[in-house]
């Protein structure tokens, strides 16, 4: 458990990174959101700061309120409290090519410094993979379309690596003017947050940097676990303790 | 037009070794007794479609009834991570098994794509990934318009599509209702296909968010209570996520999963 | 995000002069009103786009605010021709009229891409007719997959489309239920759109057949109670037969339409 | 009105038209049922021989069911009475394209000699038309992916014409082959009937040819009705007169 200051609850660094990432969707919004962390800070953040964001699964549920979270990206849950339950070819079709979602909520089993996404295979022969993993989903298309993305995984040095091994999802390449040069509508990942702290990439490079600690957390740490020299922001800041508020709406959601 | 029959007599006609199968349901209403009873009848070398390979995937592949399998994600949804699907990728157990990887965008237009009579879809898919590196059937193709590149994908048409809907009523008339996933598009793109239902019904009543399949594009229906459990159907039960959990255990390990096997075929 | 406002404020500050507007509702809940406050405004060189354009888009083009129609049928269902619009095409009057022509799949196709976000469409269609030749619009492409050749439009974009609906909540959800047409993929094609609807209600119950359009992809509601008349909108009143075979003797005469337009100006 | 022999009703020569045209409707057979005479012959049969017909609508409407004649392709009884109410988009791309529907029903404003239709210009320039039709609505995607094309108007020689002025919707093309090589998937149009008689396609050519006369209607009259020479099937036949039961319900359809 990393301990917040005086006076504010005990949290763990899982919640820390849930609440961190629930912060950054603003009310009024549309997220379309992945299950596991993303859809944990989605949720928070409808119940605390952004009661107006519209969560769009790709089973088709299109502004879900569920009351518990989810376990899958179509629980009945999730199509009982939606706005409209659509196909998924029109999901996809109508929905997320056209750039209508504001922000596309992703996590990761690989990471690189431009914020390329693995989820396919780990080892470098496709054909012959050391771990066979899921593969894309709606990954690849939601990193593409989406106004822009936001991932959200566990920090370590198996996962934050210098180039992923397959890139499932294309985030900023090998650095700025990669999704120009492709077409790619949406600005890509402007955002990662881990139980660590916060990364953004840098407006130049396009690298991602850490731009926030969080509270309890010191830069060697997360050098530890980072696949790749890190580089720090020249205001690297400290992401503020979860408030009573959020833990408590958050263990709810989870409790429910 | 769809005829009412017993699920294995079913079976035994519409799935036959080598086929081009698929079993649709998006988390909800996944034709798991299906899957079982193809397992049950021993088929083999088929090619399996799904965007969402889960559970049942594992089974029909650990079973060795799949040559291929064509898909976007196979996981166990919530839990982690399919075993035997990995072991089959990783070490060809029990049979090899070839992939075909799509993205979800990718395997959707395809299934529409095949319900249209079309053998391509355009889609805005893929850029930048190395899927289109691995996989054949992602294609670039050029807007006669604008001159702007995007992504074709060729159509999916299966010969048996498997789907479960809550009902049907006597004349063969099929309704489902909540999360609809891709089942129109797979059965419309399928050369044959078969419904497993919750029940026979006299009339169906309209329902808010109702899919309708009319008899005539349906080949079978098989009355199976409870056939998509452990997932679930809306309106008759809950998605059992206890026996997701247990199928991790399960299906970690070969013996395990053979007397799980042995207590299937029994 | 929608926001409710008056018609004429509505078509005031989304409608144009020069815009590419779309009416859409097919026979049901055709946006009549609508197209009457455009007339009222004066609005000119407008490329009006619809399926099937009937009698509110000969009154649009009898007044002369159109300089081009994109569509698929121009005639008064179940009554005969629009005589305004053979009036522009054969005597170029009250202003010349240049003319679009595609079939039904070739323009529900065009609001399909719109609305996907794609630059065009493929379908079987326009095989062996003299249409192709005579729509620019209309061009072969070939599978990368098969080689086969089948035909590509282009999408259709308006730079704002005026629908119909029963009702909208307090959000600015829309909701329409019946013969649903191309109207989702109209406002959704959309650069801009305006929802005109029977009433405002607290909270859209869910129904049978409903189709939702999110406040978010809506651009303004006007609260316009029998907007759809003389077409029909279910649930709240019937079509008015008597109307359309009315249209017909008033359309057929320059001078009794133009009466009946300064009535519909006053 | 054309009087039938002894002992049937009088009955007029559209209401023979209608009856010829609902008998080649099988039961359990998809129609695609344009307005007008199309749907008053397709709904005669549901409530005659084919209760088991079913109706498709271009509206969206699968298996509807009106109990009276429905004025337009979109009438709320046509919904009210379906199956199932789906797009337009749905109706030409996942049910007419694919080659689902066994019959599609056409009227023509002209018609020619090999079955091609005309619904969009009379007269040979097309900026500059004699007249302005409606246009091709369904009809070219309805007569390329039907089975077959059943169609239905009122002879006479300025609709039927030796060569259409415009091919709105494709029939035979210029005789045997040219389907084939154009690659439309359906047979095209195999019947047509009219007020005075049945036309079907010569095997050998796909010149209409008369097949069937109307009972009190002679051959001068047919070809006097016809702008082309007409050829006549060494078969020619007589249209049985419409039965009582026939009449009855086509009169409660209209009057309903």
């Amino acid at each position: 458990m990393a301990g917040g200051g005086g006076g504010v609850s005990e949290y763990s660094s899982d919640e820390m990174m849930s609440v961190a990432a629930s912060r950054a969707l603003g009310d009024g919004m549309s997220c379309f959101v992945g299950i596991g962390l993303p859809s944990t800070a989605a949720n928070l953040a409808r119940r605390t700061h952004a009661p107006g964001l519209t969560l769009v699964y790709e089973s088709g549920c299109l502004g879900a309120k569920p009351s518990r979270l989810p376990l899958s990206i179509g629980d009945g849950e999730l199509a009982d409290t939606s706005d409209a339950v659509i196909s998924v070819p029109e999901v996809f079709n109508y929905w997320l090519q056209p750039g209508r979602i504001d922000v596309g909520f992703l996590g990761a089993a690989q990471l690189d410094k431009f914020g390329n996404i693995n989820t396919t295979v780990i080892g470098s022969d496709y054909h012959d993979p050391k771990v066979r993993l899921p593969g894309a989903g709606g990954a690849p298309e939601i990193a593409a379309s989406c106004r822009e993305v936001f991932v959200v995984l566990r920090q370590n040095a198996r996962a934050f690596v210098e180039r992923v091994d397959f890139i499932t999802s294309f985030g900023h390449g090998t650095g700025k003017g990669d999704r120009e040069r492709l077409g790619l509508p949406g600005a890509g990942p402007t955002l990662v947050v881990t139980d660590l702290g916060i990364l953004r990439p840098d407006p130049d490079t396009r690298e991602l940097v850490l731009a926030e600690l969080h509270p309890g957390i010191d830069l060697d740490q997360v050098r530890a676990a980072t696949g790749w020299n890190l580089k720090v922001s020249a205001e690297l800041g400290e992401t503020p303790a979860p408030t009573e508020a959020e833990l408590r709406v958050l263990r709810e959601l989870k409790a429910a | 037009m769809a005829k009412v029959v017993s699920l294995s007599d079913a079976v035994a006609e519409l799935v036959h070794d080598g086929d081009t199968v698929a079993l649709e349901g998006f988390t909800h209403l996944i034709p798991v007794a299906a899957g079982q009873e193809i397992i049950r009848q021993g088929r083999r070398d088929l090619t399996l479609v799904r965007m969402t390979p889960d559970i049942v995937y594992d089974q029909l592949i650990g079973a060795g009834c799949a040559r291929k399998l064509i898909f976007s994600w196979g996981g166990n949804p919530g839990v982690g991570s399919l075993h035997r699907f990995r072991d089959a990728v990783q070490h060809s157990w029990p049979v090899p098994l070839e992939i075909e990887e799509h993205s979800h965008a990718g395997m959707a237009n395809r299934y529409v794509a095949g319900a249209s009579g079309l053998p391509f879809a355009v889609l805005r898919g893929y850029t930048g990934t190395d899927l289109a590196a691995q996989t054949e059937t992602i294609k670039p193709i050029t807007c006669p318009f604008t001159g702007e590149v995007l992504t074709a994908v060729p159509a999916l048409n299966p010969d048996v599509t498997i789907v479960h809907a809550q009902r049907v009523d006597r004349a063969g008339n099929v309704q489902l209702w909540g999360i609809a996933g891709v089942q129109k598009e797979a059965v419309l793109a399928a050369k044959r296909s078969l419904v497993t239902v919750e029940e026979i019904v006299d009339e169906l009543e309209p329902r808010p968010g109702a899919v309708v399949l009319p008899a005539w594009v349906v080949t079978a229906v098989a009355e199976v209570p409870g056939g998509a459990s452990p997932s679930y159907a809306a309106g008759y039960y809950e998605r059992d996520n206890g026996a997701y959990q247990a199928w991790d255990a399960i299906s970690r390990d070969r013996a395990e999963f053979t007397k799980w096997l042995a207590g299937v075929a029994a």
